[in-house]
């Protein structure tokens, strides 16, 4: 099973009851899964919408009513999603997106890539607004992610990207299924249902009070700052002695930690931090490793996007290079490996502590 | 609120919200009776609204509420 | 140990299945494996490719840059591959279609009438089968038990098609 | 003597943001009036407009959300297919339903959405300021055709419910004015119809409401309701235009 | 004029030829500006386009032919540009982009808001790419900044947004137009205009070679470098012996000067960084300042997204705090004054060195 | 003997990456014949779109830039209204214009636009994999209808010839087919008249032409050629759909 | 020294005019000026009001949170801005409208019977050109040639129309 | 490239570019003389590409040509 039908059958599993979607490479197996196993489900519904827009919109819908859904994308169409998500993100409605990421910008190349990094954690919409975002790095984890990301959605009510890449959901791995799905779940108490016995309800954000706004604004940063201090994920790989911490995420983490292992071999002591949230982003953990260890090579398929939040976490306390190959190239362990032999006899690090 | 007053022989009459009512006239237009008119004092929303001359003409046909966009009419018919 | 392999040809030679029939058979051996078929705006109707890793240990990339096998079912294949398999690594050529000379002495090379096999043995369409057959032998990543019992969960009840896959693999494993 | 004309009771006891003479307060009213008749209070949800109509939720006495500006048919098409159980509507402006929204309309209709659009052409922009709506007339004034619409330049007035009755999926389409006691009455036997096929599953309906803009139009209320007749009617002849319900009219 | 039909005829008398838009309040002036001036001028443009997305694709289709093009829209209007941004910013294709930001998210409020920063500064759509981004704080810096929007999208074939705000939209000033609009203006040499006597030419970035699409990166990277040495833009002011320096862009900036003049009237030695260009970020600048100031207010009407920046420039050399309003509330220079003096007593300044 | 059909000057000397009896390719060739007997090279500027025809610059010797998935019509608006001297076309799939790009359609139509719409109807997204198009027949399995599109669910296939001849701004709209050597002919004439309409500055043009996908439709070429006459022209009749150019048919 | 004025009234009072009257005639004289007006969804034929700041600094923030002078032409712009004024600002009331008691203590009031002395003149619509010329007076923040010279070049050459305007404007000078 | 040859008598015939061919068969079910055949040579794109038997019947008509997607046929005709 490719990692886009194990995230549709995840989601399946989570009791996603909504998906809307829209064909792009490379995530069209998730589309296609859940048109074959979500489509005829009872009480469920797949629709091909006209665009990523529409989609984004049909999740909103579904989600004001309080349905568990799901759109998926790749970077073109996430970049149109980003009123819509928005939207989401302002009136506290749970969502799960998927970016199975390629080769920006424009139009570009429908390889894996991981150029999405600022849209994603940073909100590329406008407003002031986070999502969570969860950034699995194998099948299995592809799966278990995907389960989380409706969990998260609906006990924070908020929208969660998983941000994949092309790699991730073409390739196969085998993958455990931890859950079943549901039977039902139980309707959010603040979904629009029609109001029946009880007093009618609006959700909006739009307001002539500027005041109002801000009140939103402050309240979602409160809930923002509950999930850096409750859902901060991360990995760590033979950190403790490391002279050199390699941080990736995704994919890269994963070609990263092969690089590692031979640098071991080769009596380097070099770990690896995986942020498994980019945003919350795991800065803690870096300041906390950044007592032991001095030099950070930040490690990217793009051009350098996550190294700015490594940066921000270390406030000058440690060292920071950057690797990174854009545009969807698909860099070896061995070239990784390379990177960080270099690095690490430049910085000397082979002699003593 | 304004005119409404109930009078035997009279076929109808009508209650205008001097405060919802915004002064549109288009009830004025639509009235078959003519029974109604531009008042000389604005409301507290700065609107000149409009008055009900109780002349016993008024049928209670209500489609004076019926055109009212503000919603400020209650039409009475005995 | 890592082992990387790319199938490769035209898009109707099924050399998609041969990498799903390896991933296969190395999961039920409880290996780990990754497959990456590829694809793009090229290959319409074009070539196709995919690459399986299989390893004791957690798998970095499932991209091979250099692979230790390579199936050539076809003429193209040949071409676009030949130069990434690794020194000492073992290149697979369907014969039937490919006539090229290979150029490279680092390399082990295996010649597999892979066609003309399959259409002695009645079914024409597996040609591929006889090519798995034959690297399954040579490679000895899996076993052909692995192999087989892959097939048939693939397959499901299909017993016809089962059979006459089964007999496809067998002749090529047979040849070497 | 008896009431015989009183505030709907799903109309919230607020006053309308509306400007005055403005058609949205008409239609809202007609609506509340509906739903209470129809007994749909309890299972209707409504998506209101960026527009300025956008406020509607503080009138509409039942569920109700705000929506991304043009998307109402995509959102709701979300609601209907999560919960299929909710009488589904959007209220659209003509910038919102037919420019940005063109094709969440006409998409949501093709695939015969079980959800009613409430369309209120009143051939600009309202919210923002009075520029051209697609639906502006030739040689029209607005804010961003100041010498006039020129459709040489600017194109013509487009005819959304000609265009949507096209579709299949579309079963009931009507378009009224709220200008008269007559034709606000046809409006709201056209919104009856509508949520009626909504209600027996049978497809897209739509229902587009020839309004009044005062404002915009630079007229005094009466006048703009005048022009609806002489001017805008020319243009957007009134009428059923598309009726594959199967019913037929009993009264 | 309002500042919104400032930047319009800034915009014509820079030689726009086309401007593409769609209403949206605050910055409906500006599409009502060019529907009466560019509308009927020989040789030029103006649609009021079906939806934002129409109208970005239709700027890069004039752009594509060598015109110079505008569109404009605020806050959810941009959000739907993203994916046209990324195009226009992957064919290196010059536009000008004007956001007189609105509180977000969602449809949030008409009022003037700084919440779009991180869209604009770090490439709102898909893939790595840069625009270049100016933030005017007055009437003057409108007119003055829409011209050189104008000049570097030309110069660095880059799309330039010009991050503004519905208050800097909606209020007037006096204003000095320093050019007449050009008679002509020469067409691109890379421009599509049919290929006459020339072979023809394409315009793309899409390829299945990820190295090809490596390749446009890396020279957009080397581009966005050279923009980094030449066109960074600040305004400083009082900077020379402040112990407190608020860092503020916009209309935030015009409000904190306020402040700080009173703050200085009472002794306080505050001074201010204005970044001009908020992308190339004048990291530089805020590196030197702090050799001499070790306190930075950094003030924004958002929940806090340029202090990033700030961050990423000082390394951990000085000390950050924030004050933000979000929303769309309009912060008063006594409310600054407020803040600067609470901070300015906290930290000790008032005492010696 | 003399040469009587040679490749076109304008097709550049480059193997085609379409799939084998696909329609793609026979359109490029017909529109390079035309281009050049039209003498258009030297000004004509084409579009085209993500799709199967995104690499379509690498075979015509003309002016073409890549554009955004659904944004052709908005794209060649720019391009027109900058540079009206060109001639300007898109090149866009059932995916591309009737889906995604609906509202740029519609609204470069109602503008009149004077460009020119070739649009691929393959009734499927042939790039992405063979998922449904908003083209895709009833009952027809692609790999996101995997029952057969299911029209109360789905909708039924949209006919966007005939819902853009509703508006005024388009004056000439055809369907062909490159199915048989005639209907070839045809397109060939369709595309001919439309692109004459843009030089006489009249309108917005469109072709549609249903094009055989053998690969998704998992056909054989042969088969799917024939297809269309026998299931496809069904649902999207040929011929010429609108026609206000005024130019009567001289051969 | 900074100066701050808003403008309040119905959508059709001019309050606007008002507003960019004052700017113009406050840039005739060089100062710096800010003109702001207020609308929002809420303003649908409802009140309207614009802020103007003269300054011969910089100006920081074209809102007035604590104006001057306020301008009230209705009885809600008394009621929504009365409490904004700061203490020794100076309150201009539209008498004419407006009947309520003012129950602040630390501001001073000017009572301009704006619209009688407006339909005294013969034209009603310019009840706004009275108490435009009582604020002139009053605020001395400019000049009321410069006030005139603003309304010429505002309203170009419609002559009849300045002449309305300046016949009102001195009657609400006058007044003071 | 294949099979063309000038004969007398012959009114046309075509060239079928081996390589540009992808053996869609298309030509053959069109060609009113039934003069074109599958190879039973894959090209190296890996296509079985179809040949010209020129049995001297072809007319030049270039209803192949017209048909053909890869534009891999050119006609004579005499
Ligand atoms: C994406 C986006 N673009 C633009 C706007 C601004 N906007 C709000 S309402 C509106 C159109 C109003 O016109 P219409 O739909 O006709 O409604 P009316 O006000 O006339 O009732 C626009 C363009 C927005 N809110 N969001
Ligand atoms: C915004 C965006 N969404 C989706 C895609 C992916 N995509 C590329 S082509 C295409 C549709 C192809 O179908 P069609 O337009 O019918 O063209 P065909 O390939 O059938 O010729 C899609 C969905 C994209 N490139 N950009
Ligand atoms: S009820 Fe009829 S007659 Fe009476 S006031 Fe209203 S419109 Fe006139
Ligand atoms: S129609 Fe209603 S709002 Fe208008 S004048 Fe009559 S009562 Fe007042
Ligand atoms: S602007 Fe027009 S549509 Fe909007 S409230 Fe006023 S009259 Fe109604
Ligand atoms: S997938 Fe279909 S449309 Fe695309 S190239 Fe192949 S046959 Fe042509
Ligand atoms: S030219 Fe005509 S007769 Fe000759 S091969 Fe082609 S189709 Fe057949
Ligand atoms: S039609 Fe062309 S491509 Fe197809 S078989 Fe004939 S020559 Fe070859
Ligand atoms: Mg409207
Ligand atoms: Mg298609």
């Amino acid at each position: 099973m490719s990692g886009n039908s194990t995230i549709g059958e995840a989601a399946i599993r989570a009791g996603c009851q909504c998906y809307f979607g829209y064909p792009i490479t490379p995530q069209n197996e998730l589309t296609e899964y859940m048109a074959a196993h979500l489509g005829r489900k009872k009480g469920c519904s797949f629709i091909q919408a006209e665009s990523e827009i529409a989609a984004i919109n049909m999740v909103y819908g579904a989600s004001l009513v309080g349905a568990r859904a799901m759109t998926s994308s790749s970077s073109p169409g996430i970049s149109l999603k980003q009123e819509g998500i928005s939207y989401l993100a302002a009136c506290e409605l749970p969502a799960v997106i998927v970016n199975m990421s390629r080769g920006g910008p424009g139009l570009g190349s429908i390889s894996a890539s991981q150029s999405d990094y600022f849209q994603a954690t940073r909100g590329g919409g406008h407003g002031d607004y986070r999502t969570i975002v969860l950034a699995p790095s194998s099948g299995q984890e592809l799966a278990d992610l995907t389960h989380r990301a409706f969990d998260l959605a609906d006990k924070y009510q908020i929208p969660v990207i998983i941000l994949g890449d092309g790699m991730l959901g073409q390739m196969m791995e085998p993958v455990e299924f931890k859950h079943e799905a549901p039977e039902e779940l139980p309707i959010r108490g603040n979904a629009l249902r029609g109001a029946k016995g009880r007093p009618s309800r609006i959700i909006k954000t739009f307001t002539s009070k500027p005041t109002e706004l801000e009140e939103i604004n402050w309240s979602l940063f409160r809930r923002y700052q509950l999930i850096r201090k409750e859902e901060t994920a991360f990995e760590t790989f033979l950190v403790e002695d490391a002279k050199l911490i390699v941080v990736a995420f995704g994919i890269a983490a994963r070609i990263a930690k092969g690089a590692i292992k031979n640098a071991r071999t080769n009596g380097m002591r070099v770990g690896m931090l995986r942020p498994v949230t980019l945003w919350p982003f795991p800065s803690e953990k870096v300041k906390e490793l950044a007592k032991r260890t001095r030099h950070f090579l930040v490690f990217e398929m793009n051009m350098g996007q996550m190294i700015e939040d490594v940066q921000l976490a270390l406030e000058g306390k440690g060292e920071v290079s950057f690797y990174g190959r854009p545009g969807g190239v698909i860099p070896t362990p061995s070239e990784v490996l390379r990177v960080v032999s270099r690095l690490y006899h430049q910085k000397g690090l082979e002699s003593g502590k | 609120m304004s005119s409404g007053k109930t009078g035997s022989k009279i076929k109808g009459y009508i209650e205008i919200d001097q405060e919802l009512c915004k002064g549109c006239q288009i009830c004025i237009a639509f009235c078959p009776k003519d029974v109604i008119s531009l008042s000389d004092k604005l409301n507290s929303s700065g609107y000149l609204p409009v008055l009900f001359n109780d002349s016993g003409e008024c049928t209670g046909c209500a489609i004076c509420a019926v055109v009212c966009p503000e919603v400020a009419i209650e039409v009475y018919r005995g | 140990m890592l082992i990387k392999t790319i199938f490769a040809g035209f898009g109707g030679q099924g050399v998609m299945s041969m990498g799903l029939n390896l991933a296969q058979a190395a999961m039920l051996e409880g290996k780990n494996v990754t497959y990456l078929p590829s694809y793009g705006a090229e290959v319409r109707g074009g070539t196709a490719n995919c690459t399986v890793a299989v390893s004791d240990e957690e798998i970095a990339s499932p991209v091979a840059s250099s692979p230790d096998f390579i199936i050539a079912m076809n003429q193209p294949s040949l071409v676009r591959f030949q130069n990434q398999i690794q020194s000492g690594g073992v290149l697979f050529i369907n014969s039937s279609l490919i006539e090229a000379e290979i150029s490279r002495g680092d390399i082990d090379i295996v010649r597999v009438p892979a066609n003309s096999i399959a259409e002695k043995l009645g079914s024409p369409r597996s040609a591929n089968m006889v090519m798995m057959g034959a690297f399954t032998k040579k490679s000895n990543i899996v076993s052909v038990s692995s192999v087989i019992e892959g097939l048939k969960s693939a397959l499901k009840d299909k017993q016809k098609l089962i059979a006459i896959n089964e007999k496809a693999l067998m002749a090529g494993y047979d040849l070497l | 003597m008896r009431k015989v004309y009183t505030r709907p009771r799903l109309l919230k006891r607020v006053p309308f943001h509306y400007c005055p003479g403005c058609g949205h307060s008409v239609v809202h009213r007609v609506m509340t009036e509906l739903i209470d008749e129809m007994n749909l209070g309890d299972r209707i949800i409504g998506i209101p407009p960026p527009g300025c109509s956008v406020f509607a939720y503080h009138y509409f006495d039942v569920d109700m959300a705000e929506s991304a500006h043009g998307r109402g048919a995509a959102v709701a098409t979300g609601i209907k297919r999560a919960f299929p159980e909710a009488i589904v509507f959007t209220y659209q402006g003509d910038g919102d339903l037919a420019a940005i929204g063109t094709a969440e309309t006409i998409h949501a209709a093709n695939r015969g959405e079980r959800i009613t659009a409430i369309f209120i052409n009143n051939a600009v922009y309202g919210m923002t300021g009075g520029q051209m709506a697609p639906t502006t007339l030739s040689d029209q004034v607005t804010t961003t055709t100041p010498y006039g619409r020129d459709t040489k330049i600017e194109g013509y007035p487009i005819r959304m419910s000609e265009i949507v009755a096209l579709i299949r999926g579309a079963v009931y389409i009507e378009r009224t004015a709220v200008n008269s006691p007559a034709n606000i009455r046809k409006t709201k036997k056209a919104i009856r119809k509508a949520f009626q096929a909504q209600i027996d599953d049978l497809g897209f309906s739509l229902v587009e409401i020839l309004s009044p803009c005062p404002t915009n139009w630079r007229m005094t209320p009466l006048e703009s309701w005048q022009w609806i007749d002489k001017v805008m009617t020319k243009e957007f002849p009134l009428g059923v235009i598309k009726d594959i319900t199967g019913k037929n009219d009993a009264d």
